[in-house]
């Protein structure tokens, strides 16, 4: 569901194919017919927009008919777990939970926690972002529980309640797909999981570019936990992402409310005055986040060096504190309005990769300077003269640099790719003529930055005038024409760790101290370079066919999967032997198995929580969510949401359709940018009555930098088309390859009609729905060029990872031409 | 008929360009006037042999295109001579190579020959010529000829084109285009040089004799085609197909000999004149039309099923 | 002499014979990746042929041709109704056959198309002089001939080689290797038309009662080109892919034509025997 | 089977690769699946890239995107010089790399020195400019990631850096 997987990761899709003729069953579900769908066993269509009412019902499936995996479910989840007094479900209130305020159009969500004695780190764990991967928890204890099910605010409890109206009729209702289809899906689901078998769910951007994205993902956590096919072989839900280190560039990362590791970006507005603040408010006391000041003060000491000492909160202030939403989104409309001179871009396309196309084109006209770092000359660099506005580039202020890049091959670094795996590429060859690596780039950026601020004395730039910055190796390599080339190596050990007296590699992140003894750059990674020459990322032993665990390095720790302790039962065996993974070994003490566990190795699993204890000693020897504070998964999230404890149905931003499950339309806290540019459709716009989602082709790749210069990709998709269904295509008189007009309230594009079976009209309640989908991989430079869908999609936010809304939002076509 | 892929044709469009169809129809010609120049050197009256040598002059010229429109038509023209680097008569091409380039050297010299025996060719030159022996080279023409004449109809037929391989018949069709308008060069030429009336009688009752043949052969192909005609039959190609192929090149001179059978002297001369010219361009058209329609055949994903349908 | 000869017209005397090679390509596995079609231009140093929509599905290739040796189908089938009913978007990496009795080697005149050691149809492109008669002679339209000022060997004919520069090396060609889905076998043919065999009855048993191999030595479409050394496993009918049911080898019909030609060629001269013999 | 003659081409016959210089793994640029590749490098020029079947990933297979790698690098339209265009130019110039370094490390310490923010207007610490951006990282090394995290945030105090895991 939500991914494309054989169009858009095929060679990812090598596995379910073969899992495929070794009996699994393939299900897709979605809007259209892809090449993944002629790939599986089963087709079930969807309605863009309506993934959180497929899975709650087979939420409610599984619960009503009590096929839920009773052992695993009671054992490591929080269902047991009793949920606080003041808790009011979405369910009883319209579709809004308890904590809303509609003035700020935000959660307070101090009601949704586990019930006991007040919990002081409620508060804060809102403001953890945790980008969908952990979120800190509240508890500061485990939390009271009914090991029944029975209490009525037991999370089970809850749980059922709210999605008992999740049936296979309302979802054939809500998301025009068949009712026995559904129940098809749920029967091969439930068949497939257990002690025997289990199941996996994979997404990518189908999902995650929903207003409701996070929650969408969640939903398949919550079905999954009661399957119990989280942290075992076969199992788990995977995201499919979409380039070489979008894992990466996560983890390290260049996001704007996260430090390296997930560690939140101090922000003024949850008042991290002092690091002793940030750290006592984001750290935790039960799980693994326990850990995070001696993460943070060696994220302190990597950056700062010497200069960062326990006086001065080992350079804290220097990190420059948030004061709101910096992300990409929100800095496009400032943007456009003017507010952001200076623009560097790397390897990025917001031009016509970048949701309202018109709006991102226009933001760059604002600008006093533009710095674009790529292979090739993309839309936004060429915007002034190439843009569909037709700007006389007279009229445009903005200075621009373009400075050429190399490829993977042309430089060593480290990709870590969408299942955790660092691994490193050697230089084949020196990039041609000036081009140089990024990692060239930003070296020499910052000697000059540091040159130009050498002798100031403000206090604002004494972070910029520690920052280390020695990176050149120690002797030049010969073989390349380009001696000044940083290395890539060394980066990669500052990421790991070291010890400050010695610079001493660390083994992993376990040996870090949060007294400035030891420096590491992003302590996730620690274990890459656990000593000198010795770059696990560059480990290249030849798969096994299994857990391959000597191929690249797996964060955390070269752990395969994560939470594997739950492929064993509570005491330590495997649920099956068919399915055994990791397991207790009573003579040797400790856990053993395919995979490094993901659990303290010597912890037995009738080890008892330690009241007094911290970190992950509150937990039991059978809690396996070790990142969470309860150490267990969460069917009920208490905290690290800001759109609600339990996924709901919410219609699209812009939907042709009402909701049909609660009063409250969409969204109560996705973000909106209600201006003049990006002007969005209420529900069921007549003017705007069809669904579109846009999405990839195999032949491409996003923006169309990577491959509409490349002539063997060029032609095998030439040209920008929309799918269209035929009984969308006869009532507006439209054939195939006619040329047709796609407008939304942004804007409008033209491009061919592909008329085709693939997509199909929905049925809800009588009423047709027609959907279109378009590619987005067209623009105006490059071998072959075309319309840009995402001219048509509106600037929007899901609350959680500030992500636009673009596979569900309404259009309107025509048969013809813009001009 | 089932459908197949989109309308995507099975099989792939010739890429071959007017000079194959001009040495089609070159090369029959020559075969044809020097086997007619032949059966009357060996048949004939001294008045026969007399009128129907200017035949090897034919022949000869009309070899002289051939080999340059062969090689301008090769996609790597300075490698003309790998098409002698095996001999594979397996390949009507290769077979075709190797026959044009047997036959052209006896054509000249057997032209030569004559050219010597009435004292055109005289010198060191002629003298050489007249060593030619000429019987074994009119056998050895005829052979050849015979075989260059034949050929080309089935070197298009050894393909997958439909227009060209339902039918079994192409290669005796071309070969009888290729003796009507040989037998019509030579008529021609012995009518231009005021050749006695019973001779040219003979002539004319020898290109009818190919004209016929021609009209029953092509009427089996255009049966054993079937539907598979109709590029050839129907559109662009019909009127230089019925018009030329068929009304210029046979029927009308067919009439017209039938006409002069009766006449003498310049009447006959004219009417053979007109008649000769006819067949010659009509053979022409035929190759022509059946060369360009089968690009368009080579099109018709349905008949490619159907030759390859049981 | 000979040494001129052989010098002038290049000729060698070929290696010793190894085991037939060839692809099986199960269309049951195929993505429509297409990784087979960029990896054939990419080892092969083809260029791109055209930047055109076609509007028929996915295929936005057409064909094979000179400059494009793998080519992937993209078949949509549905029955007409809103519930689309047996939906199914038949996937297929056409190529070409490597046919036992080959007809563009048959047809070549210069030997340029030769059966290589590997029992694979290669051309040789310093012999070919793009004579074109490969080009209508080939039952399936694989071969072309490059266009003759083109920027790719211009004017030679053109198909997949299987990778004859790697097959001496034991590597696998190159969509073969590229292939995620294991949609296209490389390996010995004998063993890939076992395997094929196994494959097809594992499909029959799963009811995919449509399934059938084409292109195997006991297929009917072998009759004439023999069993092809890149043989099929479809989903639907041979004609749902543009494949022939019965491929027609030229040669099994040449003497008949040839004969034909004889006949007629014999019936004029007799009648000019009579014509000029009778009054003697 | 093969009694006909042979040409010297055919003979001698080879896959490029034989020859090559040295045989370099890389990463694959596309998606996430992170598919291993060979660079095969012959006179310090990439001649052929193709999937690594040691890999426990993709087993020696890519797909299209990744099967076009050697496109993407080897490319007469790649830049290969600093284009440079100044305000309110119609046309992009050549410049010099150090020249367009040293311009860029200017405006960037202009923009920050105006814009800076110290304290917020309720006097709290931000230390902070939201007049710069960066956007990208996804399709870059971790190591490059992490200097332009470290020097545009702990350095400069740059607040909007973000990626494509946004959109």
């Amino acid at each position: 569901m939500g991914s494309n997987m054989a169009e858009n990761h095929p060679v990812g899709f090598r596995w379910p194919m073969k899992a495929r003729e070794r009996g699994a069953t393939i299900i897709h579900v979605d809007p259209r017919f892809s090449r993944t769908s002629a790939a599986a066993n089963l087709y079930v269509p969807i309605r863009s927009g309506s993934d959180i009412a497929f899975l709650g019902g087979l939420i409610n499936y599984v619960l009503s008919r009590d096929l839920w995996f009773h052992e695993y479910v009671l054992a490591y989840t929080n269902a047991s777990s009793i949920i606080n007094e003041q808790y009011v479900d979405a369910e009883e209130n319209g579709g809004i939970f308890s904590g809303y305020d509609p003035k700020s159009g935000s959660y307070d969500n101090a009601s949704w926690a586990y019930a006991g004695p007040p919990q002081e780190a409620n508060e804060d764990a809102a403001a953890h972002s945790g980008h969908g991967m952990e979120g800190t928890s509240p508890a500061k204890h485990q939390p009271a529980r009914d090991e029944t099910l029975q209490h009525p605010r037991s999370v089970f409890q809850i749980l059922k309640r709210h999605y008992a109206r999740y049936t296979p009729e309302m979802v054939e209702q809500v998301c025009g797909t068949p009712k026995d289809l559904f129940l098809q899906v749920a029967d091969v689901l439930v068949k497939n999981s257990g002690r025997e078998r289990t199941s996996a769910i994979c997404y990518a951007v189908g999902w995650t570019q929903q207003s409701y994205g996070a929650q969408i993902i969640r939903a398949a956590g919550i079905l999954q936990l009661l399957l119990g096919n989280m942290g075992r072989p076969g199992g788990g839900i995977m995201a499919l992402r979409g380039h070489a280190s979008i894992q990466g560039s996560t983890d390290v990362p260049t996001l704007f409310d996260l430090l390296p590791g997930y560690l939140p970006h101090p922000s003024v507005i949850k008042g991290d005055d002092t690091l002793e603040k940030y750290m006592r408010e984001s750290a935790v006391r039960g799980g693994y986040w326990s850990n995070l000041p001696k993460f943070m003060v060696s994220l302190l000491k990597a950056w700062y060096g010497d200069a960062a000492t326990k006086d001065n909160e080992y350079g804290y202030q220097w990190i420059p504190k948030l004061t709101g939403d910096h992300s990409h989104v929100t800095t496009s409309a400032a943007m456009a309005d003017g507010e952001v001179k200076g623009f560097i871009v790397f390897g990025q396309n917001p031009a016509n990769g970048s949701p309202n196309g018109g709006l991102q084109r226009k933001a760059l006209t604002q600008l006093d300077w533009l710095v674009a770092v790529d292979l090739y000359e993309t839309e936004t660099a060429a915007f002034w003269y190439a843009a569909p506005e037709g700007w006389k580039p007279s009229d445009i202020k903005t200075e621009i640099f373009l400075l050429p890049t190399a490829g993977p091959a042309e430089k060593d670094g480290t990709f870590t790719n969408t299942q955790r795996l660092l691994q490193f590429h050697d230089k084949a060859v020196d990039p041609p003529g000036d081009a140089r690596s990024d990692l060239w780039l930003v070296y020499h950026l910052g000697r000059r930055l540091k040159a130009l601020y050498r002798d100031s004395t403000r206090p604002q730039d004494q972070g910029l005038r520690h920052l280390t910055w020695d990176y050149l190796p120690e002797r030049t390599d010969r073989r390349w024409r380009i001696r000044d080339e940083p290395s890539a190596e060394a980066v990669l050990k500052e990421m790991n760790g070291s010890t400050v007296a010695d610079r001493k590699l660390v083994a992993d992140f376990a040996a870090l101290k949060d007294d400035g003894s030891t420096a590491c750059g992003v302590w996730i990674y620690s274990g890459v370079y656990p000593d000198e020459g010795k770059n696990m990322a560059r480990r290249r032993v030849k798969g096994d066919g299994w857990v391959s665990s000597e191929w690249g390095f797996s964060w955390p720790a070269n752990r395969r999967m994560l939470y594997n302790r739950a492929s064993t039962d509570p005491q330590g065996k495997p649920w099956s032997e068919r399915k055994k993974y990791i397991w207790w070994d009573p003579a040797q003490g400790k856990w053993t198995g395919f995979d490094r566990p993901d659990f303290p190795e010597t912890k037995a699993p009738d080890t008892p929580p330690k009241a007094d204890g911290t970190g992950v000693d509150l937990h039991s020897g059978s809690d396996p969510f070790t990142l969470k504070a309860d150490g267990r998964g969460w069917l009920f999230a208490p905290s690290g949401l800001k759109d609600g404890p339990l996924p709901t149905h919410y219609e699209p931003l812009e939907s042709p359709l009402r909701n049909a499950l609660y009063p409250r339309q969409d969204s109560p806290v996705a973000k909106r940018f209600p201006r003049k540019d990006n002007p969005i459709s209420p529900p069921g716009d007549a003017e705007y009555p069809y669904i579109v989602t846009t999405y990839r082709v195999t032949e491409q790749y996003t923006s169309g930098v990577m491959s509409r210069w490349v002539g063997w990709l060029s032609e095998l998709m030439p040209e920008m088309f929309a799918e269209i269904s035929p009984e969308l295509a006869a009532e507006k008189g439209i054939e195939n390859m006619d040329w047709i007009v796609v407008s939304s309230r942004r804007s409008q594009i033209e491009c061919r009609a592909l008329v085709t079976q693939r997509m199909r009209p929905f049925r809800h309640n009588g009423r047709v729905i027609h959907e279109i989908g378009l590619p987005y991989h067209w623009g105006y430079k490059g071998l072959v060029t075309g319309a840009m869908a995402n001219d048509l999609v509106p600037l929007s936010e899901e609350p959680n990872v500030y992500i636009q809304e673009d596979k569900a939002f309404t259009c309107n076509i025509r048969k013809g031409r813009l001009r | 008929m089932s459908r197949g892929y989109y309308d995507y044709p099975v099989v792939r469009r010739p890429v071959w360009t007017w000079e194959v169809p001009a040495y089609f129809w070159l090369g029959g010609m020559a075969a044809g006037a020097y086997v007619t120049a032949s059966l009357a050197q060996t048949f004939g009256s001294p008045d026969d042999r007399r009128a129907a040598a200017g035949g090897y002059y034919v022949a000869a010229a009309a070899l002289v295109p051939c080999a340059p429109l062969l090689i301008a038509d090769l996609g790597r023209p300075d490698r003309f001579h790998h098409m002698l680097r095996i001999f594979k008569p397996l390949s009507p091409m290769n077979l075709g190579a190797w026959t044009l380039t047997g036959f052209t050297p006896i054509a000249f010299a057997r032209a030569a020959s004559h050219a010597a025996g009435t004292g055109l060719l005289r010198g060191p030159l002629g003298a050489l010529s007249r060593l030619v022996p000429t019987r074994l080279a009119e056998l050895a023409g005829c052979v050849l000829g015979l075989t260059l004449a034949g050929y080309s109809g089935v070197l298009l037929a050894a393909t997958n084109i439909p227009l060209w391989a339902k039918s079994k018949l192409l290669g005796g069709l071309f070969m009888a285009s290729a003796l009507a308008s040989g037998s019509a060069a030579v008529t021609l030429q012995a009518a231009r040089r005021g050749a006695p009336d019973t001779t040219l009688h003979r002539l004319a009752m020898l290109e009818s004799a190919a004209s016929a043949g021609e009209i029953a052969v092509l009427a089996g192909y255009l049966v054993q085609s079937g539907r598979t005609a109709r590029p050839l039959t129907r559109g662009r190609f019909a009127a230089p197909f019925w018009l030329g192929a068929v009304g210029a090149g046979a029927v009308v001179p067919f009439v017209l000999h039938r006409l002069a059978a009766r006449r003498r002297g310049r009447a006959l001369q004219s009417l053979s004149t007109v008649a000769g010219l006819c067949t010659i361009a009509g053979s022409l058209a035929l190759r022509w039309s059946i060369f360009e329609a089968g690009k368009i055949s080579s099109e018709d994903q349905g008949a490619s099923f159907e030759l390859s349908s049981d | 002499m000979i040494d001129t000869y052989k010098r002038l017209m290049n000729v060698e005397p070929p290696p010793p014979a190894k085991k037939p090679r060839g692809f099986f390509t199960d269309t049951s596995l195929c993505i429509g990746c297409k990784a087979c079609e960029v990896a054939c231009k990419q080892w092969n140093r083809l260029p791109a042929d055209g930047f055109a929509m076609t509007g028929n599905s996915y295929d936005n290739t057409g064909s094979l041709g000179a400059t494009t040796w793998r080519h992937v189908q993209f078949i949509e089938q549905a029955k007409a109704n809103s519930s689309r009913q047996d939906q199914r978007w038949l996937m297929m990496s056409d190529v070409c056959k490597h046919c036992a009795n080959a007809a563009c080697l048959e047809a070549c005149p210069t030997g340029a198309l030769i059966r290589t050691e590997y029992d694979t149809v290669y051309v040789q492109q310093d012999i070919c002089n793009g004579c074109g008669f490969c080009v209508p002679a080939c039952p399936f339209g694989v071969i072309d001939r490059a266009p003759k000022h083109g920027q790719f060997e211009p004017g030679t004919a053109h198909k997949c080689t299987l990778c004859y520069d790697r097959l001496k090396d034991d590597m696998t060609p190159a969509c073969a290797k590229s292939c995620p889905t294991a949609s296209i076998q490389f390996g010995d043919v004998e063993e890939l038309q076992q395997r094929a065999r196994r494959r097809l009855a594992e499909l029959k048993a799963r009811g995919e009662t449509k399934a059938e191999l084409y292109g195997m030595p006991e297929g009917k479409e072998a009759a004439e080109v023999g069993p092809l050394h890149a043989f099929f496993l479809l989903l639907d009918r041979p004609q749902t892919y543009n494949l022939p049911e019965l491929p027609r080898l030229p040669r099994k019909t040449m003497a008949q034509r040839y004969g034909w030609s004889a006949a007629v060629g014999v019936g004029f001269a007799l009648v000019g025997a009579l014509v000029f013999g009778r009054r003697r | 089977m093969s009694q006909q003659p042979m040409s010297r081409e055919s003979i001698e016959k080879k896959p490029r690769t034989r020859d090559a210089d040295d045989v370099v793994v890389s990463v694959c640029p596309y998606c996430a699946v992170g598919c291993s590749q060979l660079v095969y490098v012959k006179d310090r020029r990439i001649t052929d890239v193709e999937g690594n079947p040691d890999s426990p990933i993709n087993e020696g297979t890519l797909c299209p995107k990744g099967a076009s790698t050697y496109r993407y690098l080897v490319n007469p339209n790649r830049l290969t010089s600093v284009r440079y265009r100044a305000p309110y130019s119609d046309h992009w110039e050549d410049r010099p790399l150090d020249w367009a370094m040293d311009r860029i490390a200017q405006r960037i310490k202009e923009t920050r020195d105006a814009s800076f923010v110290e304290r917020t207007a309720d006097g709290k610490l931000a230390n902070q400019t939201t007049a710069i951006a960066t956007l990208g990282g996804a399709t870059m090394d971790i190591e490059e990631n992490y200097l332009i995290k470290k020097l545009f945030s702990g350095g400069l105090g740059v607040v909007s850096i973000e990626n494509q895991a946004r959109i």
